[in-house]
């Protein structure tokens, strides 16, 4: 048991991938000698050589361009993109080659390929690097969607993803890089493809994915005060989607508010709405709610905090549901 | 906008002039047995006529689609016959001289453009890879396939039938795309073992080659380091030769090459294309006169390394090669509606199954007469 | 008045755009001499000239991108993609650039662009010429999206459409271009960004757009036959989309079904059913339902008829609409 | 890896030598009076107080981040008093002596790393696009501009000083993208009135320029048919005197030219940046003996156009212009939150009024006391 931060819990089990398999290799700007602009592939590079962890030319759909390629030849690439606004360029190779290589071959051609993004803003960057692209990804048929929202799950899921034959698009939530949390390298994972209940409630069921499980759960926590009990749902996977899960806790509370950072408009919120009505039609009390950001550019960073949902509209949000 | 002649260019390699004569080059020869010269020739024509019959299968509704070689045959049967078994090839979707070389059996590319498959072919068993439709994509593939190649110490160990190289088929419109670009890039930065294989018919469905680049595309090379080379795309004994050599300097650890293959794209871009509404006929006239198997056969005749019986006997071969595909195309059967579902991922997600199930017990439904 | 079809109404559109503004130019791939691949720039070149409709390299992020620097220069372009899989390479310009212009620059610098793609299936074409990609464009604020579904739409909405400052995404359903309507160029247009009700009926609301209007249209001449009353919305624009009519409509039917042909997860279908529930809940009668193409890759043509929504489909789950 | 070294490239074209001789060169001259060569070292003195004052006020927390061009000065400033007024320029995010030279207020640009902008000035008045920061993508907007220039007419006139040119700053890193490759296609394809300005400070964060090709970069033009010319980044009147002419060549007609600016990023990528874990202090070390600035004061006082109280009176006014930053950072306002929705569209769209409208009665529910 040891105390990592999200970022060393991802370097970890990236490092835990790469012994287990020598087929692993990581590729991306700047992963090498600098360890990546958040250090996840912090000292890969000198422990496992330039020809497993390498430095790419700075072009996207190169890099996943040709880890297609090395995936044809047998690797197993895990490409870093720098940031969430960057994966723009290798759009293409992700949706319409990435994505349709196996079901176009028939199976014959796996794609186990990792893309690692760091997503999600709060962090006061400048423009293009707080984006939250899951939808996009989402809504494309072949691939796999993942987020980490602590450094446990960050940990195992990583190494879940490099496992996995299909192509996963593994979002990490830069704004959590530095929180902590006591990793067991030996527990059993939970499945990858398996939502958790980070919190019991009877109330509300909040569901949040990423940055924004730890806005839930605070939520969660000062709601209690006031007498309200959330349950809190960490999707961890966003396609395929866990519904089992979401399903089971919202039978219990009859009321869901779902958060996340990207806008609401044809959002991740607005297909657990839609599915939650299909399926619990008789058994909620309220619509599903949603809290995210809100249907704009994400804006400089002196706003961005009135843009991302927080604490206090989760709780605003949450009475509207009750209200119900 | 006119169209510069291949033979008027010194910077063209040919080695059979289109009358048949032989040439010779300083650095580029071939040295082939008589089998070998009759052997392309039969390429030449079998690949030719699979490319007429699913025209005329396209034409009867059998088809969705053909997007015709017609022109192409030597740069692909050049460059395909070029190919050691160990080297690995990423096709455009008119490379079907390439395929049959590859041993790809032509009925598998008939079902893609019939919409049977998306090509249904082993990419790893013919070291050949699927169609690729989206210009250029493939590049980038062919280049990390070379790396890993590199990786693999697949390169360099001096054993020419050991070595790997790679392919990577394109045309001049693909020339202007930023994953082409990129991919040179790559190549050269990781000294990749690759060839890039560009056709340059002349036509990027209706745009010329002018409106991709404004000097010759062989040329486009240097600008990244790595040498380019412009062969007469018509004559398959110096796509060959241009192409073996290029092979093997990317397998034995010397790097990219990029082939322009100068040639002409006789047909409309596919069956739903016409030509007419942008190019001159005397255009294809000109370049008829260049014709890849006329002038092959033109050799065979002058060498008197065939004579008319072989060229019949091929033609038979063609001829049953045609009625095969023939048959097989109508035979072909449809596939199950259930292929849309199981294959997107190595295992069914949830979501899918219950799309596969739901639609599978609402077509059951009609089958008894439950539908509206 | 004449009667046109919808490739010819869009034609003429185009037309009657560039006469009304100089500034209004088409670029694209093979929009010149050969007119466009399904001929909706037929005989513009020869008639306004190579400087205004030309052909470009073989490039998309090169179209769009240049048409930015044009739209900065004073230029209203309008960039035809050859086909809705060949958006993808352009998919940077357009979510990062394109997108955020306006916003980013505080409404100095106006993007006055249109960006035409024949879009969905049905015509028996190979890969990656049957996609229906309008999710990923109207989950990006900053754009709009719109989708013409019959000829006399086509015509109009492609001008109101050159006509905005915003940066437009213009989908035209490819199976339709043929379809023929009496064109009135006379006609008052209703305004761009409006939905509306194509027939009137009063059991269940069906909500579609492009190709899938007239699927639900003849759906709803079926269903007449059985007895049951359908209402039909054309959405027309999809971003942003015109709640209210969608809201009236419902307000009145109290069920609703979404039809497209895009796959469902994180679909235009689930935005429509997250905002039902959210302003009607205790207004509607069953839940939202959807009817789309599966959560897989678009299929070989020989059996897209069963991938996409049909009559008989859209029926299918009117019934179960029927049924709550 | 080891960086060549300009002075031992006979294709760096060099006016000055780091030691502040004054060099001739057969293509490129410059003829400045005493007072523009004065004003050139102001320029690069104030460029680089702009930037100092920056860094120490990002470490102060007053900015999010910063991108330095500690060392660049003369790339930009040359190249910046090299564009006439008609000129339009297209930056990445490193232009803060471009900006300079186009007067843009250097609070503008610190309003954009504090957070507070995305830039907020007028690229229309100030003939200066907004900073891009998705690496090569502006490459293209300049080459659309350019071309849009050339059907105004505003080319090839003859007259200079209305005649327009377009110029691109792209970096090292940046020549690997698909989008600055597709902007050479297009810009040679349209013969743009455009000048590709490559700063290759021999970085891409922690990147050598060797990743991004494995020739030099200015050769990558011949591949697609203009030609590239390597200049010495740190040398202000090579850099004025090279862009000046390629600059002039784009308006008369004559199309694109790259320029490769060879130079060297002295500080961080951005102050989040550490280069000691990548780089060699002694390649620093090396650079430090070619820093622009000083090479100029040392020309300035060898040709006796400048004194110490000159020099002096520059430094004074550096002094004024960093307090005037600094306080002008300090005393910047935060923007409205409502900036969020109003400018996403020309017309704000019935959704964002709706959340407009709610996120302002939610703030004014918190004002007073509702919040929970
Ligand atoms: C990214 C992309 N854009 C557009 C198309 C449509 N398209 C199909 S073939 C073609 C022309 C290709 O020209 P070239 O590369 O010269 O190959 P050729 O067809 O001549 O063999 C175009 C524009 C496409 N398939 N992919
Ligand atoms: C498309 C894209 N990918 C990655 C990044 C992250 N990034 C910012 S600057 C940079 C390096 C740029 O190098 P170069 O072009 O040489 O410019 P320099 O910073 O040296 O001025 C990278 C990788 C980005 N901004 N955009
Ligand atoms: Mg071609
Ligand atoms: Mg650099």
């Amino acid at each position: 048991m040891v105390q990592l931060t999200m970022a060393k819990a991802l370097n970890e089990g990236l490092r835990a991938a790469m012994e287990r398999d020598p087929k692993v290799i990581l590729m991306g700007e700047d992963i090498g000698k600098l360890g990546g602009v958040f250090r996840v592939t912090d000292g890969l590079q000198k422990d496992f050589g330039e020809d497993r962890v390498f430095d790419t030319p700075l072009a996207e759909s190169g890099i996943v361009g040709t880890a297609i390629g090395l995936a044809m030849r047998g690797y197993r690439p895990v490409c870093e993109i720098q940031f969430d606004g960057f994966v723009f360029p290798a759009y293409d190779q992700i949706v319409s080659q990435l994505a349709k290589m196996h079901a176009r071959s028939r199976g014959r051609v796996k794609m186990p390929i990792v893309i690692r993004i760091p997503f999600g803003g709060g962090i006061g960057a400048v423009e293009h690097h707080s984006e939250s692209p899951e939808a996009y990804f989402a809504h494309t048929a072949g691939l796999k969607v993942m987020a980490c929202s602590n450094p446990i799950d960050a940990h195992f899921m990583i190494q879940q993803a490099i496992a996995s034959n299909d192509p996963v698009i593994f979002l990490e939530p830069k704004r959590r890089y530095w929180e902590k949390a006591d990793v067991d390298p030996t527990a059993m994972p939970d499945p990858l493809e398996q939502a958790r209940v980070v919190r019991s409630g009877t109330d509300v069921t909040l569901i949040a994915y990423g940055p924004m499980v730890k806005t839930c759960l605070d939520a969660a926590a000062a709601a209690e005060e006031d007498g309200r009990s959330l349950e809190v749902v960490d999707l961890r996977s966003l396609s395929p989607l866990d519904f089992q899960t979401v399903f089971e806790s919202v039978r219990r509370t009859r009321r869901a508010v779902v958060v996340h950072e990207a806008s609401s408009f044809v959002g991740l919120g607005a297909e657990i709405s839609a599915r939650l009505s299909e399926e619990l039609y008789y058994e909620m009390e309220a619509p599903v709610l949603r809290v995210t950001g809100y249907d704009a550019p994400y804006p400089p960073s002196r706003v961005e905090e009135e843009f991302l949902p927080d604490l206090d509209r989760v709780l605003h949000i949450v009475d509207k549901s009750l209200e119900y | 906008m006119t169209v510069a002649q291949p033979a008027a260019d010194p910077h063209l390699i040919q080695l059979l002039t289109p009358e048949g004569e032989r040439l010779h080059h300083p650095d580029y020869d071939v040295d082939l047995t008589d089998e070998e010269y009759r052997s392309l020739y039969r390429d030449l024509v079998l690949v030719r006529r699979i490319d007429v019959e699913a025209t005329a299968l396209q034409r009867q509704g059998e088809l969705g689609i053909w997007a015709a070689l017609l022109g192409q045959e030597a740069a692909q049967v050049g460059s395909g016959r070029a190919l050691r078994p160990q080297d690995f090839a990423f096709p455009t979707y008119r490379e079907h001289g390439v395929a049959w070389c590859r041993d790809v059996d032509p009925l598998k590319l008939l079902g893609l453009f019939r919409g049977a498959t998306n090509g249904d072919w082993d990419p790893e068993e013919t070291r050949f890879a699927l169609y690729t439709i989206v210009i250029g994509s493939q590049t980038l593939h062919a280049t990390g396939y070379a790396m890993g190649v590199t990786k693999d110490g697949a390169v360099g160990s001096g054993d020419v039938l050991k070595d790997e190289a790679v392919i990577a088929y394109f045309g001049d419109g693909a020339s202007s795309q930023g994953d082409v670009n990129e991919a040179f890039v790559w190549a050269s930065v990781y000294n990749a073992p690759i060839v890039f294989f560009c056709q340059n018919n002349q036509w990027g469905i209706s745009t010329p080659a002018a409106t991709q680049s404004r000097i010759p595309l062989y040329k486009r090379a240097e600008g990244f380091g790595f040498p380019g080379v412009r062969v007469d795309g018509n004559d398959v004994l110096a796509t060959y030769a241009v192409t073996r050599q290029a092979l093997d300097s990317a397998r034995t650890g010397q790097g990219p090459t990029l082939i322009e293959a100068f040639t002409y794209r006789m047909g409309a871009h596919t069956t739903s294309d016409d030509p007419t509404r942008y190019r001159l006929s005397s255009e294809l006239e000109a370049w008829k006169l260049k014709d890849p198997l006329e002038r092959m056969k033109a050799f065979l005749f002058k060498q008197q390394v065939a004579d008319a019986s072989f060229i019949e006997a091929v033609e038979g071969e063609a001829d049953a090669l045609a009625s095969r595909i023939r048959k097989g195309c109508l035979e072909m059967p449809d596939p199950s509606p259930m292929v849309m579902f199981d294959q997107v991922y190595e295992e069914m997600t949830p979501l899918l199954r219950t799309q596969a199930e739901e639609f599978a017990t609402y077509h059951a439904g009609f089958a008894q007469g439950g539908a509206h």
